[in-house]
């Protein structure tokens, strides 16, 4: 029972990711027609932001050694912790959080630029060389992060204050063994705002009004006389800051690393396929319940009877729903079909 | 250094001329010039001798892979008498005098494996069949390096592996022309058991995490008999894939197992996501159902993974083939040169790579050639002391490197922000010690 | 002018024959003229070569050929464990074993078109590369890498080759290793480029051309499309599968890295690079990629210092570290912006770039038409 | 009586809520060219699809040639002799006009699959005299190596006409063949498809341009909401009160 319990809470939470990072690929679908296999990179971007602020927030002076005989070795402490001391070393803590402040207008620009300088130009090209430039893309900008922080992951925790676990199981009364690490609900709570964020964005403002109208039919928008191109930049850069914050927020659970967007994007891309191409409930509904089937088939149990299931559990039910359903769980007829 | 790669272009210039001359028969010619010496590559009277530095550059483990590097590029400096000479101040025996290898230059070429066997031997191919390299040295997964020390084999050339800690290396997968000064997974196991009962007692129950290849398969089984030996029992070991980056589904489950004892059989980026995971999840501060306190080992620990793991590692016992804190003169003498030269101390990884890169140098010279067949007689069962490990012999029978091993621990409070890992034990060479027949496997003709 | 046109083919034929065994010496001044390098231009050229037949022609876009490529090296390599060092049968085994998957994965995933369809291929290719390294390690060997051991059985040569060490592949008693192995891969090249310009030229090429450029107007005059496409992906398949068994052939191992998705990846980059749906582009585009990933990464800073030593020294310094941004493990950066700037501003590939130029060179008299295809 | 070549048995079709096609019945004579118009949204095209198997009725049957075609794959249908003009011209954009031409013969030829990797085209001389002879009569041998979709729209109309024709169709459909034409462009359009019909085609045409109708049609079916209200020669359609009503009517407003 409690394996289960906390099966289920796993895969809520990966569904969580999951579905952040579908949301906005299918939202640059579905409004702008763009196979963007550059997002993943905007996730990894986002977290590449937290690691900057917290690469900032430890500026260090350089003080000499003095325990290292050997040779010269410097000790490197934070300035702030110079400065402020406990309140230095408090905001140091408090590095996640911090980011998302400055992440927000940073994956704004970040979207615009893409969008500007390079996706829009490709909106009337094949899927072929949208998938092919963005794909450059995403190399060039992976390569330029590792130029300056490096190949290997850079952990940064959680504050100290949600660091540990919740006891949920004796909450809930199911036992003492059942807990759960805080942030990790935090980022399921988290995600869920932000999904419901974007679906209200959509739906009540006439902003995302004009969003949905395009996502039906982008020539009658155009000419409605709306400066879609304007609409189009806001779209991109929402999607970037969508993946973003999801970067942000990922952090503390895994150390990011360059490469970490590559490991999303295919299996986001499967999330968005599997959801319907261009729909946005879809694609949340598609990463929730891959996120619950992985979180289940990694169980021993499952396992030994079905060697390997974990592996390709996700890949299976694709295959399994377009072929059943051809446009993916919730997807509309025509879209991305040539 | 710059001479010589003028020289080579001019060199392969005129062999284009030449080869233009001889249109059809260009490519046999240019063939049976490369490989009619006695040997393959033979330097012959060149100025210079090319060693092959074939490391992750990209991918996983490319920090550990520049790490070893700058370890070297250390080595040839010192090889040509630059720098401070480092190593071949303590090395005993010491043949080297500072004038390159028998007299040549030593030169390098870098390829990068990409922490992938097949790029790895395509890389390792290059430097044989283009650069001319006499010797091939690298790698840090022991996929790459049994992969890489099979092509050697076959090209005739020798191998000096890097960090490569599976028993199959100089196990099953020996090879007549492969070295490995690094340790493995069998001593890990001997190494960490005595201190094992020392701390968590004779009744444990043991979880292995074990990353799905040869690797961790070999440090899960030769974990799993050691302690087993001590009395301890073990759950179903649960295999990982390489690419796994959230393990929280399988942290859970640890949790909830009857298990207290926590061994991930990861490495590198691995270990510091499983980690990560189990942190998060309290595992370390819960008492499992046993009633004892939850335990974790990582059988084998590197300081580059430390510092990838931050403070989730205080406290977790493991075993390294060497730590640049070891008080021995041939150690200190190693890390002076390397941090002097780089601003922080080397890894295990960047030890083992210059100390292998000064045993081929060294045998080339006491057997007075670069031919394999000399430089391998050389090796085996050559004892030498002075790298930093104590007294080492390098076994005829399996080309396993024989000394020390150390068990570390996460340091609780570290004096320095390199000082992650604390040296609880040096295990004498004796304990760990096996038949060479025991992993099977035959080196095969020189 | 059909004779004409057919004395233009073998005239292609030819030049690319000459062309395709000169190597060696034309490659030379490039520092690219060693047998592995060579190997390798040969051996993705056919993957590339195949791929085209699939995606070129018909426009589907398969994302997972990679898995094709494993499999024609998996089975090579056992082919040579069990049976013999001869390659003959491993590169035949390989071909076939890889044509049957695809048919497998091609019936199935050719049930959706457009972007569905490629998300279906990568989803199998995931799958098997998953696969591959878990579960099917008694098979794959996992990590490690499947590779030749001393106590294979290899039933037909084990008496011949028991005695030293570990033997090589060998045609008839010809080591495959260094030139011979390039030349027979040269050989297997020049025999897949007649197959695909047969195939260009067929009326079965036509067809799938017309899939790709209106598949419900193939259907209304009367074709079946399904059968086109399954065909076209499973000779492309085979393409993989021979050469992911010539890999073999050249260097006996077989690694599941070979079927990640980052694998298909690149033999897509490789076919829009040279030319989409060209007759040569592919293998141009093999070759440039395999060029820059082979010679870029091998860059450091003292070649780099030697390269730019004619300039004053604080230029020079200046000018390595911009340029070593690029080479040695930066190259990844090179290959990224290659193909963004080639998919910008030739669409069409190097293979366009090319005609772009000559047309400038001679505006006079225009390139014809039909020679856009080639 | 002319032998019937197409017969539709109380076809029904709704999509949704939305019912398009009602009960219909049709007869198509051989020889003849029949008419069906009907104001937008009458259900004119889905009858189309309903004939061709691009959409399976819910009810009913289409017979051709005394053959079931209900529920058949579109080239099933094609090959048995349907061949379809659509309302945007469905061309090959990329290949050249002799390609498109050739394309179609090849599917007469050789029926819906054969697989010949290693004929040539070059040697196809029997269907490529026939090509050439095509597109001479749809006027576009001038170009045989120009790109489809470089083609004005009346050249690519007339260049799928010429796809179709060459299939040798025993009955052709045509969905508003002059839609968006020119008067001149739709003058040489209706010439070229009475020399058709002279030929013994059978054809049934979709038209909005009553000009057209009334040149070519020997029969009319008016379909309004997905039921067919009225038929017969086109001058009593044209003075049926209800057509008048329904259709006419509507038009005059």
């Amino acid at each position: 029972m409690d394996v289960i319990f906390i099966q289920l809470l796993n895969g809520l939470d990966k569904g969580a990711a999951y579905a952040l990072i579908a949301l906005g690929l299918t939202l640059a679908f579905g409004t702008l027609g763009i196979v963007n296999f550059a997002h993943g990179v905007l996730f990894m971007l986002g977290a590449f932001c937290t690691v900057s602020v917290y690469k900032v927030l430890t500026i260090s002076e350089k003080v000499l050694d003095e325990s290292i005989t050997f040779f010269k070795a410097y000790k490197e402490i934070p300035y702030l912790e110079t400065w402020w001391g406990e309140t230095g070393t408090m905001i140091i803590d408090y590095a996640v959080p911090i980011s998302i402040i400055f992440a927000i207008p940073i994956m704004i620009l970040v979207g615009i630029i893409m969008e500007r300088g390079l996706i829009r130009h490709f909106y009337k090209r094949d899927h072929a060389d949208q998938i092919l430039v963005t794909f450059g893309l995403a190399i060039v900008i992976q390569e330029i992060v590792k130029h300056f922080y490096g190949a290997n992951p850079i952990p940064i925790g959680a504050p100290e204050i949600v660091s540990g676990s919740a006891a949920i199981g004796v909450f809930l009364g199911l036992g003492e063994n059942l807990v759960y690490p805080w942030w990790r609900m935090i980022y399921f709570v988290f995600s869920v705002v932000v999904i419901g964020g974007v679906f209200s964005f959509l739906k009540y403002t006439t902003y995302g009004m004009v969003v949905r109208a395009g996502m039906w039919d982008r020539e009658m928008v155009g000419m409605l006389g709306i400066d879609i191109q304007r609409r189009f930049t806001v779209v991109f850069a929402l999607a970037a800051v969508v993946a973003g914050l999801a970067g942000v927020m990922y952090t503390p659970i895994v150390a990011p690393d360059y490469h970490m967007g590559m490991n999303f994007l295919v299996l986001s891309f499967v999330v968005v396929v599997v959801g319907g191409m261009g729909s946005l409930p879809g694609a949340v509904v598609a990463g929730f319940m891959l996120g619950i089937l992985e979180s289940f088939s990694s169980m021993n149990e499952v396992k030994q009877i079905l060697p390997g299931i974990d592996q390709i559990i996700i890949y299976l039910v694709a295959v399994a729903i377009l072929l059943l359903r051809p446009r993916g769980l919730m997807g509309r007829k025509g879209v991305m079909e040539d | 250094m710059s001479d010589f790669k003028k020289f080579n272009r001019r060199e392969a210039l005129k062999l284009g001329v030449a080869g233009a001359a001889f249109i059809g028969a260009t490519p046999l010619f240019f063939n049976k010039d490369a490989w009619a010496a006695g040997f393959a590559n033979d330097p012959g009277n060149s100025k210079s001798v090319i060693l092959g530095f074939n490391v992750p550059q990209t991918g996983a483990y490319s920090e550990e892979g520049k790490d070893e590097l700058r370890a070297y590029k250390l080595a040839v400096e010192h090889l040509n008498g630059g720098g401070d000479g480092g190593l071949m101040h303590t090395m005993k025996p010491m043949n080297l005098t500072g004038n390159g290898i028998l007299g040549k230059k030593v030169e390098f070429v870098t390829g990068d494996t990409q922490t992938k066997a097949p790029a790895a031997r395509d890389s390792a191919k290059r430097m044989i069949e283009k650069d001319g390299a006499i010797m091939v040295t690298g790698g840090s997964s022991s996929g790459v390096a049994i992969a890489v020390q099979g092509l050697c084999n076959e090209a005739k050339i020798m191998f000096m592996a890097g960090l490569t800690h599976s028993n199959d290396t100089t196990g099953k997968d020996k090879k007549r022309y492969g070295f490995r000064h690094f340790f493995n997974a069998y001593m890990s196991g001997q190494a960490l058991a005595p201190i094992l009962r020392e701390e968590y007692g004779t009744d444990r129950r043991a979880y292995h995490l074990t990353a799905d290849y040869s690797w961790g398969w070999t440090q899960e089984e030769s974990i799993k008999n050691a302690t087993e030996k001590l009395g301890w029992t073990t759950e179903i070991p649960v295999r990982t894939p390489l690419t796994q980056t959230d393990f929280s589904s399988y942290i859970t489950q640890v949790i909830n197992s009857e298990a207290d004892v926590l061994v991930l059989n990861h490495y590198g980026k691995n270990m510091n996501d499983s980690l990560a995971s189990a942190v998060q999840f309290g595992l370390r501060d819960k008492i499992a159902k046993t009633g004892k306190k939850w335990e974790v080992i990582v059988p084998l620990f590197s300081r580059k993974m430390a510092q990838g793991s931050g403070d989730d590692i205080k406290g977790i016992l493991g075993s390294t083939n060497w730590n640049w804190s070891l008080p021995d003169d041939a150690s200190k003498a190693f890390v002076k040169s390397f941090a002097n030269k780089y601003g922080f101390p080397p890894s295990m990884a960047a030890h083992t790579c210059y100390v292998q890169t000064m045993l081929y140098a060294d045998a080339c010279e006491r057997a007075g050639t670069f031919n394999p067949a000399g430089v391998i007689e050389a090796l085996e069962g050559h004892k030498f002391d002075g790298m930093g490990n104590g007294p080492t012999e390098y076994r005829a029978e399996d080309h396993q490197c024989f000394k020390d091993v150390l068990v570390v621990r996460g340091n609780e409070n570290p004096s320095t922000q390199f000082d992650l890992l604390k040296v609880v034990k040096v295990v004498p060479r004796a304990q760990v010690e096996y038949d060479a027949s025991m992993f099977g496997g035959d080196l095969g003709p020189v | 002018m059909n004779s004409q046109s057919k004395n233009k083919d073998i005239r292609l034929m030819a030049i690319f024959s000459v062309i395709v065994l000169t190597a060696p010496i034309w490659l030379e001044p490039l520092g690219a003229s060693y047998p592995a390098l060579l190997q390798k231009f040969a051996i993705f050229g056919i993957f590339a070569i195949g791929f085209n037949i699939l995606f070129g022609l018909t426009g589907y876009l398969s994302f997972g050929h990679a898995t094709f490529l494993g499999v024609g090296s998996y089975t090579a390599v056992w082919s040579f464990k069990l049976l013999s060092m001869n390659v003959i049968p491993g590169v035949i085994f390989g071909t076939i074993l890889a044509g049957m998957l695809a048919v497998l994965i091609g019936y199935v995933s050719l049930r959706r078109s457009g972007i569905y369809f490629s998300i279906l291929t990568l989803a199998f290719a995931q799958m098997s590369y998953n696969l591959a390294y878990s579960v099917l390690t008694p098979i794959t060997n996992g990590e490690t890498s499947l590779q030749l051991a001393l106590d294979d059985p290899r039933i037909f040569d084990a008496a011949r080759t028991a005695s030293q060490g570990l033997p090589s592949t060998e045609l008839f008693g010809l080591k495959m290793s260094g030139y011979p192995g390039f030349y027979f891969c040269a050989v297997v090249l020049i025999i897949a480029f007649y197959i695909s310009m047969r195939i260009f030229r067929s009326p079965f090429g036509l067809k799938l051309r017309a899939i790709k450029s209106n598949q419900t107007r193939m259907k209304y005059i009367g074709f079946n499309t399904r059968p086109y496409l399954l065909w076209a992906f499973v000779i492309s398949g085979m393409y993989a599968g021979l050469a992911g068994s010539l890999m073999a052939v050249t260097d006996p191992l077989a690694g599941a890295e070979r079927m990640q998705w980052t694998a298909s990846g690149e033999v897509v980059l490789m076919t829009i690079l040279g030319g989409l749906g060209t007759l040569i582009g592919p293998i141009i585009g093999a070759g440039v990629i395999k060029y820059f990933e082979n010679i870029f990464s091998a860059f450091n800073e003292n070649v780099l210092h030697n390269i730019f030593s004619f300039l004053p020294d604080g230029l020079e310094n200046v000018v390595v570290q911009v340029a070593g941004l690029f080479v040695g493990s930066g190259w990844h950066l090179t290959l990224g912006l290659l193909f963004m700037i080639v998919v910008i501003f030739l669409p069409g590939g190097i293979v366009e770039g090319i005609e772009k130029i000559r047309a400038r060179f001679r505006r006079t008299s225009p390139a014809s038409s039909s020679e856009k295809s080639e | 009586m002319n032998k019937t070549v197409l017969h539709l048995d109380k076809i029904q079709k709704s999509f949704g809520g939305l019912r398009a096609l009602a009960d219909v019945n049709l007869n198509i004579e051989e020889a003849k060219t029949h008419a069906i118009i009907g104001p937008n949204g009458a259900g004119k095209s889905t009858l189309l699809n309903v004939c061709v198997g691009r959409l399976i009725p819910d009810s009913g049957h289409a017979t051709f040639d005394g053959k079931d075609i209900t529920g058949k794959d579109p080239h099933e249908i094609t090959q048995m002799g349907i061949a379809r003009v659509f309302q945007t011209p469905e061309i090959f954009p990329d290949l050249s006009l002799m390609d498109n031409v050739m394309l179609p013969a090849l599917s007469k030829r050789d029926g819906s699959f054969k697989f010949n990797p290693f004929a040539t085209m070059r040697t196809q001389n029997d269907i490529r005299d026939e090509a050439v002879h095509i597109l001479q009569d749809v006027g576009l041998d001038k170009f045989l190596d120009k790109e489809a979709g470089s083609l004005s729209r009346g050249d690519k109309r007339r260049l799928e006409l010429g796809m179709c024709l060459i299939l040798k169709p025993r009955l052709l459909l045509l969905d508003e063949p002059t839609a968006g034409m020119a008067r001149h462009d739709t003058n040489q359009t209706i010439e070229l498809l009475k020399k058709i019909k002279e030929r013994g085609m059978t054809i049934v045409i979709i038209e909005h341009d009553m000009h057209v109708v009334f040149s070519l049609a020997d029969t009319v079916s008016v379909l309004a909401r997905g039921k067919i209200i009225a038929g017969g020669t086109p001058e009593e359609v044209r003075e049926d009160p209800i057509v008048k009503e329904a259709y006419l009517g509507g038009a005059h407003e």
